[in-house]
């Protein structure tokens, strides 16, 4: 009769155990105190009902023992509890260094996924059982929160800066994804599936670039994004005198006009593209055009991306997954994308730990083998 | 605390003759109730205003209910569908909760249980009477005109930005209701510093006053910040200034703290005043001092103080820093101990008492269970790690519905019940009024506790749909049941008061027996509270268990009922003997 | 705390302290000088930017202090009085906890979050007003219109 | 314990100011007086949160705001400023003169009051009538005309014209409402109403009122016209 009556969400990722731990720990507590008062209250009603006899004599008014003692007990099992939510918490908001970077877009009453390797998809959400994933979100207009109870992760999207959430989810399935932040007419139909698969079954799934278009990788479509708008005019190689060059510049500290300085990471790169004239690079003037309203958050993604890859052999500090597979795009001959041979190899290791420390990347980005299958296919 | 013990089961047939003029009767045109300044007849025009918007509250509640029981719902569209969870929160939280207790019962009794003939300012409060009903008429304005769609939190992106409903016109409507509270609150701060009769000492207050001078406390320092907060929003809307907008590189998150900053406090506001009520519930009808007064009057004060500090354990997840976040969820925890002081001092109260299960008593068992339970599930919510998964779901909503229809509402009606006589000189049915405060008990489990299980599975707040989640219809077809129950709990009380406002019968001065300054005068109190002001001699709920059993037992050897249902049958036979 | 006020043998005719002329006009000429030594402070620069904000605020609040103690009479006002407007303004501090979240930002060891400007930029959408805009009916949770 | 009421208080003549639910004059004043800085405290409470919105925000963009902030035009905001602080005096003046129940010096104070008042408004009303025509005003049209914000961002300016124009609106809104209590005060003076001439208390509540619109001011002006350089 249980089967189709569940009372628990599945535990599907590594912070569902840890955290019904806690979760049964405090729900013993509360009953255990329900039941203490409930049990007390009952007991006094009954022994001492009006008229009937017990020892009335004596009765106690202030107890300074017994006062404490109330006080102290719940004080400590509470710094108990506080402890132990706290270590979770901090787990849960501190992602691994190796975790894959997708990027979550809300917008009113849809969530647009990207995989960093340029697959697309629209309220649904595919990933490999057993790595690390870092959620980088935005919001295109109001407040949205993604929301994957059989995760136990939830965070806002909240519009105008990236707000980061982390998993690894461990039992593969489909599982639910809402918006649990109230964001309007459809709110309750902002959701869809997550579908956590074998490792090798998403490495296919990943290398026929999932059912979505994907031909392209973020960075391909950010270089074709890049010529499109017409960037290389004034940003070439080295600086000139029209504008900055943008090559390697990414993690790099940038000296801005009024001496004041900002590292080149994700927000510096997205505040440059929509509004360029709050920070410009010192020696230049506000000449370059304002992309904000013209371009949407997509576009700034995939921008963003190929800014990263432009020159730069080695990725910058700042530790989302893309940035170690960068390699100058013109160069690269690979054959497989780095995310399917990582999780084959995967597949292969022997024990499945839960957090398999990441192998170092070839650097080879096989953007190429996709999309000559994606010519073939197309004419 | 009267010099002459007050023998319950003989009853005092009061001197004076039974028509004498009382604040009710003084004076029946309608220009003497719009414009009284007499806080008891304020407290009466609260009541009916209340009661007024509590009901169409909770006709919103029921269609929700009605309509999660379906997937895909029955009868509304989504968008309708918001409008309504909307309407039912901004009623239920701004004129009903933070109204109801500290208002009604509140202005009514202060100035009784201190000794003193009125509130400090009796004209300010029939202002804070006038404010609540056009701050009520705007809101209902608005809400008749096409309702707004976005909470009762307002978040901003959306109630500034995105939403074309007229979240303006309710705005309005909750800032003026705002300064109706703030008034009220300046009247209880400076009527118990400045209005006590001589000899009622700060520790000879009743718990009551302590309760509704830490909710003055909180009102006063609260209100104007979420005032200022819509106000910016209003601004946004009307005048274009942009505050928090995100496109101009305001902070959607700062006006989650700024509301917060208050709606946290008046959460407080609304348990604050239950928990006097309980004290003076639990001492009267256990004929016994209330265990560790001390203790639970210095508890209000607390938490008055503490709930200032708490107000970012709502937003864990909204991208606040996770430093933010663990230093809330520890001031949380440490929030949640004046509480279980309470709730443990009223069930040692009960200890060597002398207990009467009549309707009051009833209604604060009851409170005493629910408040356990919506308290110690604060704490989910409190700890960081489960909050992450339990917030912005039903388990939130059965949370602060146990501690808010629970505790505050649960309050309300066991204090109007121990009240009415004194209120209204009549009493109400003792059978009726017992069997249905435990039908609001049984109602009021089965319609909340499933919500805890279907927000442990993670259904989010707000959802209008859930046809991708089969698997959460059980628990909101068992929730609606509940709530037909609860409804009809809530129905009950209407009528039977309602008609012992002319059948009921008579009240003395003191039908319970209880110990307080406000049963020293006649019920109804005449308009100027006392004919002189009366001294205070002894301590506050001084029954003598010893004694009081001796009576009891005095009483059931002479086979006469000593509670009330005596009171009905001693009138009758004065009557045949005139 | 046994004194209450109707018990306590208070003065009758209550009468309050009359403030001397001298009192108030040297008040309010004490608080022209501090308004220019203000301005003063405004133009002249102490070092780095927290310095100036912390004399400009510290000025202000000096001449706050005189207004309340003398123009508002607080001088002679009761003891409650007295405790209110401290208690007051001191919850105005409280509030200012609120900065404490924009202040610990920064340390998030997360990189996308706070460069050293807290706030990185604004949403790229095109800002409309009112918002007339309807949503692409796409994914899988919809549900069938009409 | 309350069954035997000691008739104590009522042996004094009584006073005609005095309020029946009242025991003694200073019991009332008191009342009055306390009640008076309970409320004043929840105008602390709300211009406090404005004011904690803009330190947020200067602190996020202070060279924006600077430089937004030179559109202001410092002389106006020093003339309100000792517009402002003279009616607090003449406001005390008015007060200390009720207390003595002179009739004409209080009338005249608060005259001298309205008229600075006037002169307040006056001045701003000049100096919004600059912003408009600058296109300051956020919204659509903002900074279209780029020189007058002084090469500052102008999303960011607009924040800082938006908490202006939202801060000195509401205080001005303030003031107006200081001069209709203080003319209501003059109108009950000029009547000689007992309410007035026999009890100080309702012009010192005025008092307090309007030092308080002055102490906002006196924190508005320098966040407001003296920002110091970033």
């Amino acid at each position: 009769m249980f089967s189709n009556f569940p009372a628990t969400p599945p535990q599907a990722s590594s912070f569902s155990r840890e955290h019904d731990l806690i979760f049964y720990a405090l729900l013993a507590l509360t009953i255990i105190f329900t039941v203490m008062v409930g049990i007390g209250v009952i007991y006094f009603v009954i022994k001492y009902k009006r008229g009937s006899d017990a020892d009335r004599s004596r009765p106690i008014y202030e107890d300074a023992r017994l006062e404490t003692a109330w006080s102290v007990i719940p004080l400590i099992l509470a710094l108990i509890m506080f402890y132990f939510g706290t270590k979770l918490f901090i787990t849960m908001r501190v992602p691994p260094a190796d975790a894959q970077e997708i990027f979550v877009i809300g917008k009113q009453w849809m969530w647009h996924v990207q995989h960093s390797n340029g697959v697309r998809e629209n309220n649904t959400l595919h990933v490999p059982a057993g790595k690390p994933f870092k959620l980088t979100m935005i919001s295109q207009d109001v407040i949205h929160a993604f929301y994957i109870p059989a995760f136990r992760a939830q965070m806002h999207v909240v519009p105008g800066r990236y707000t980061t959430m982390w998993f690894t989810p461990t039992q593969p399935g489909k599982y639910h994804l809402f918006c649990s932040m109230y964001c309007g007419t459809q709110h309750s139909e902002m959701g869809g599936t997550v579908v956590v698969m074998e490792p090798r079954e998403w490495a296919n799934w990943i290398e026929n670039g999932g059912q979505s278009q994907a031909s392209l990788t973020l960075e391909q479509s950010g270089e074709r994004l890049y010529k499109q708008l017409a960037c290389n005019n004034c940003h070439g190689a080295e600086d000139n005198m029209r504008a900055p060059s943008l090559y390697g510049i990414w993690g790099k500290k940038r000296t801005l006009t009024g001496g004041r300085t900002a590292i080149a990471d994700q927000s510096y790169l997205r505040e440059s593209i929509l509004r360029p004239h709050n920070k410009i690079t010192n020696g230049y003037s506000n000449t370059m055009p304002v992309y904000d309203g013209q371009i949407n958050e997509e576009d700034v993604l995939k921008l963003m991306a190929y800014i990263k890859v432009i020159g730069s052999s080695v990725g910058g500090p700042s530790s989302s997954g893309t940035d170690t597979a960068a390699a100058v795009l013109n160069k690269t001959k690979g054959t497989m994308s780095p995310f399917a041979a990582n999780a084959i190899q995967y597949q292969n290791s022997s024990m499945r730990r839960v957090d398999s420390t990441p192998t170092t990347r070839s650097g080879e980005l096989a953007v190429n083998a996709i999309a000559a299958q994606q010519e073939a296919k197309g004419n | 605390m009267s010099a002459i013990p007050a023998d319950p089961n003989v009853t005092a047939v009061s001197a004076t003759p039974r028509t004498e003029t009382n604040y009710l009767n003084a004076d029946w045109s309608i220009k003497s109730w719009l414009l009284t300044g007499d806080h008891k007849r304020i407290a009466i025009l609260y009541l009916v205003s209340v009661s007024f918007f509590f009901f169409l509250g909770s006709i919103a509640a029921g269609l929700i209910r009605y309509e999660l029981t379906a997937p895909a719902g029955f009868i509304l569209e989504s968008e309708t569908y918001n409008k309504v969870f909307s309407a039912h929160g901004i009623i239920m939280v701004f004129l009903f909760l933070i109204v109801a207790i500290p208002a009604i019962l509140g202005n009514f009794l202060l100035p009784l249980m201190i000794g003193a003939r009125d509130m400090a300012f009796p004209r300010l409060n029939l202002l804070s009477w006038y404010l609540f009903m056009i701050g009520g008429a705007c809101i209902m304005g608005g809400m008749i005109n096409g309702g707004v769609d976005s909470g009762w939190t307002f978040y901003v992106p959306y109630s500034s930005m995105y939403a074309n409903s007229n979240v303006t016109m309710v705005l309005t409507g909750i800032f003026i209701a705002g300064f109706s509270s703030i008034t009220t609150g300046i009247n209880f701060i400076v009527t118990t510093h400045k209005m006590r009769a001589p000899g009622m000492t700060w520790f000879r207050l009743p718990l009551m006053v302590w309760a509704l001078y830490a909710t003055g406390v909180v009102i006063i320092l609260g209100t104007p910040v979420v005032a200022v907060t819509l106000l910016c929003i209003i601004f946004e809307r009307v005048f274009h200034l942009p505050i928090f907008s995100a496109e101009l590189g305001g902070d959607p998150v700062l006006f989650q703290h700024l509301f917060w900053f208050y709606s946290h406090p008046a959460v407080y506001i609304m348990i604050l005043p239950a928990f006097g009520v309980q004290s003076e519930l639990i001492a009267n009808f256990a004929r016994k001092r209330v265990f560790g007064y001390h203790l639970i009057a210095f508890s209000s004060l607390a938490i008055a103080g503490l709930g200032f500090l708490v107000w970012g354990h709502h937003m864990f997840i909204s991208s606040e820093s996770m430093y933010q976040g663990v230093v809330f969820s520890l001031i949380s925890f440490l929030v949640a101990i004046p509480s279980a002081i309470k709730v443990f001092n009223w069930t040692a109260t009960l200890y060597k008492g002398n207990i009467r299960l009549q309707t009051p008593m009833i209604y604060a068992l009851g409170f005493i269970g629910l408040f356990t339970i919506g308290g110690l599930t604060g704490l989910f919510l409190g700890c960081l790690g489960t909050d992450v998964h339990l917030t912005n779901t039903y388990f939130i909503v059965a949370h602060f519905h146990y501690v808010m229809v629970g505790g505050a509402v649960t309050a309300f009606l066991g204090g109007l019940h121990y009240w009415w006589p004194k209120m209204t000189g009549r009493l109400y049915p003792e059978s009726i009024a017992k069997w249905n405060a435990v039908l609001v008990f049984i109602g009021f489990n089965l319609t909340f506790f499933p919500q805890f299980i279907v927000g442990f599975m993670g259904m989010p707040r707000r959802y209008h749909y859930y046809y991708f989640a089969p698997e959460f219809q059980p628990y909101h077809i068992m929730s609606t049941l509940g709530s037909s129950v609860l409804a009809l709990s809530f129905i009950i009380p209407g009528l039977y008061l309602t008609r012992s406002l002319s059948k009921g019968a008579k009240a003395s001065a003191n039908p319970w027996g209880a110990h307080g300054l406000e049963w020293e005068t006649s019920s109804p109190p005449p308009t100027s509270n006392f004919d002189q002001i009366p001294v205070v001699l002894d301590e506050v709920y001084d029954f003598d268990p010893v004694t009081e059993h001796e009576q009891d037992k005095a009483a059931q050897a002479l086979e006469v009922p000593s509670y009330l249902s005596n009171e009905a049958k001693s009138a009758e036979s004065e009557k045949e003997k005139r | 705390m046994a004194s209450t006020p109707l018990s306590s043998d208070s003065k009758h005719g209550g009468h309050s302290h009359v403030q001397p002329v001298w009192l108030l006009f040297g008040n309010m000429l004490w608080l022209m000088i501090l308004l220019m030594v203000t301005w003063w402070a405004s133009t002249f620069d102490f070092g780095n930017v927290v310095i100036n904000n912390v004399v400009a605020m510290l000025i202000a609040t000096i001449k706050a202090v005189f207004v309340i103690w003398i123009f508002m009479g607080v001088m002679h006002a009761s003891k409650l009085a007295k405790i209110w407007v401290v208690a007051g303004f001191g919850f105005l501090f409280l509030m200012f906890g609120i900065l404490g979240d924009y202040a610990t930002r920064q340390f998030e060891p997360v990189s996308g979050w706070e460069t050293n400007v807290p706030n990185g930029g604004a949403s790229s959408f095109p800002r409309q007003w009112p918002p007339q805009k309807k949503p692409e009916q796409v994914g899988e949770n919809f549900r069938p219109r009409g | 314990m309350a069954a035997i009421a000691s008739d104590h208080g009522h042996g004094h003549g009584h006073d005609e100011a005095l309020h029946h639910q009242f025991e003694n004059m200073e019991q009332q004043n008191d009342s009055y007086i306390v009640g008076m800085w309970t409320f004043l405290v929840t105008e602390v409470m709300f211009f406090g949160a404005l004011f904690l919105i803009y330190t947020l925000y200067r602190s996020m963009y202070q060279m924006d705001w600077y430089l937004a902030h030179e559109a202001l035009n410092v002389q106006m905001g020093m003339v309100n400023t000792f517009v402002l602080l003279f009616s607090s005096f003449t406001v005390a003046m008015a007060v200390r003169y009720a207390q003595l129940q002179k009739k004409w010096g209080v009338l005249s104070m608060l005259a001298i009051t309205q008229v600075c008042a006037g002169a307040f408004m006056v001045v701003k009303y000049f100096e919004y009538q600059e912003k408009f025509g600058h296109h300051l005003y956020p919204g659509p049209g903002f900074g279209s005309h780029p020189e007058y914000l002084h090469g500052a961002t102008p999303n960011f300016a607009q924040l800082y014209f938006g908490l202006y124009f939202g801060m000195t609106g509401l205080h001005g809104l303030h003031v107006l409402v200081g001069m209709i209590v203080i003319g209501y005060l003059m109108a009950k003076w000029w009547r000689n109403s007992p309410m007035v001439t026999k009890d100080y208390i309702p012009t010192e509540l005025v008092g307090l009122y309007w030092h308080f619109v002055d102490l906002v001011w006196i924190f508005l002006f320098p966040l407001m016209y003296l920002m110091p350089k970033p």
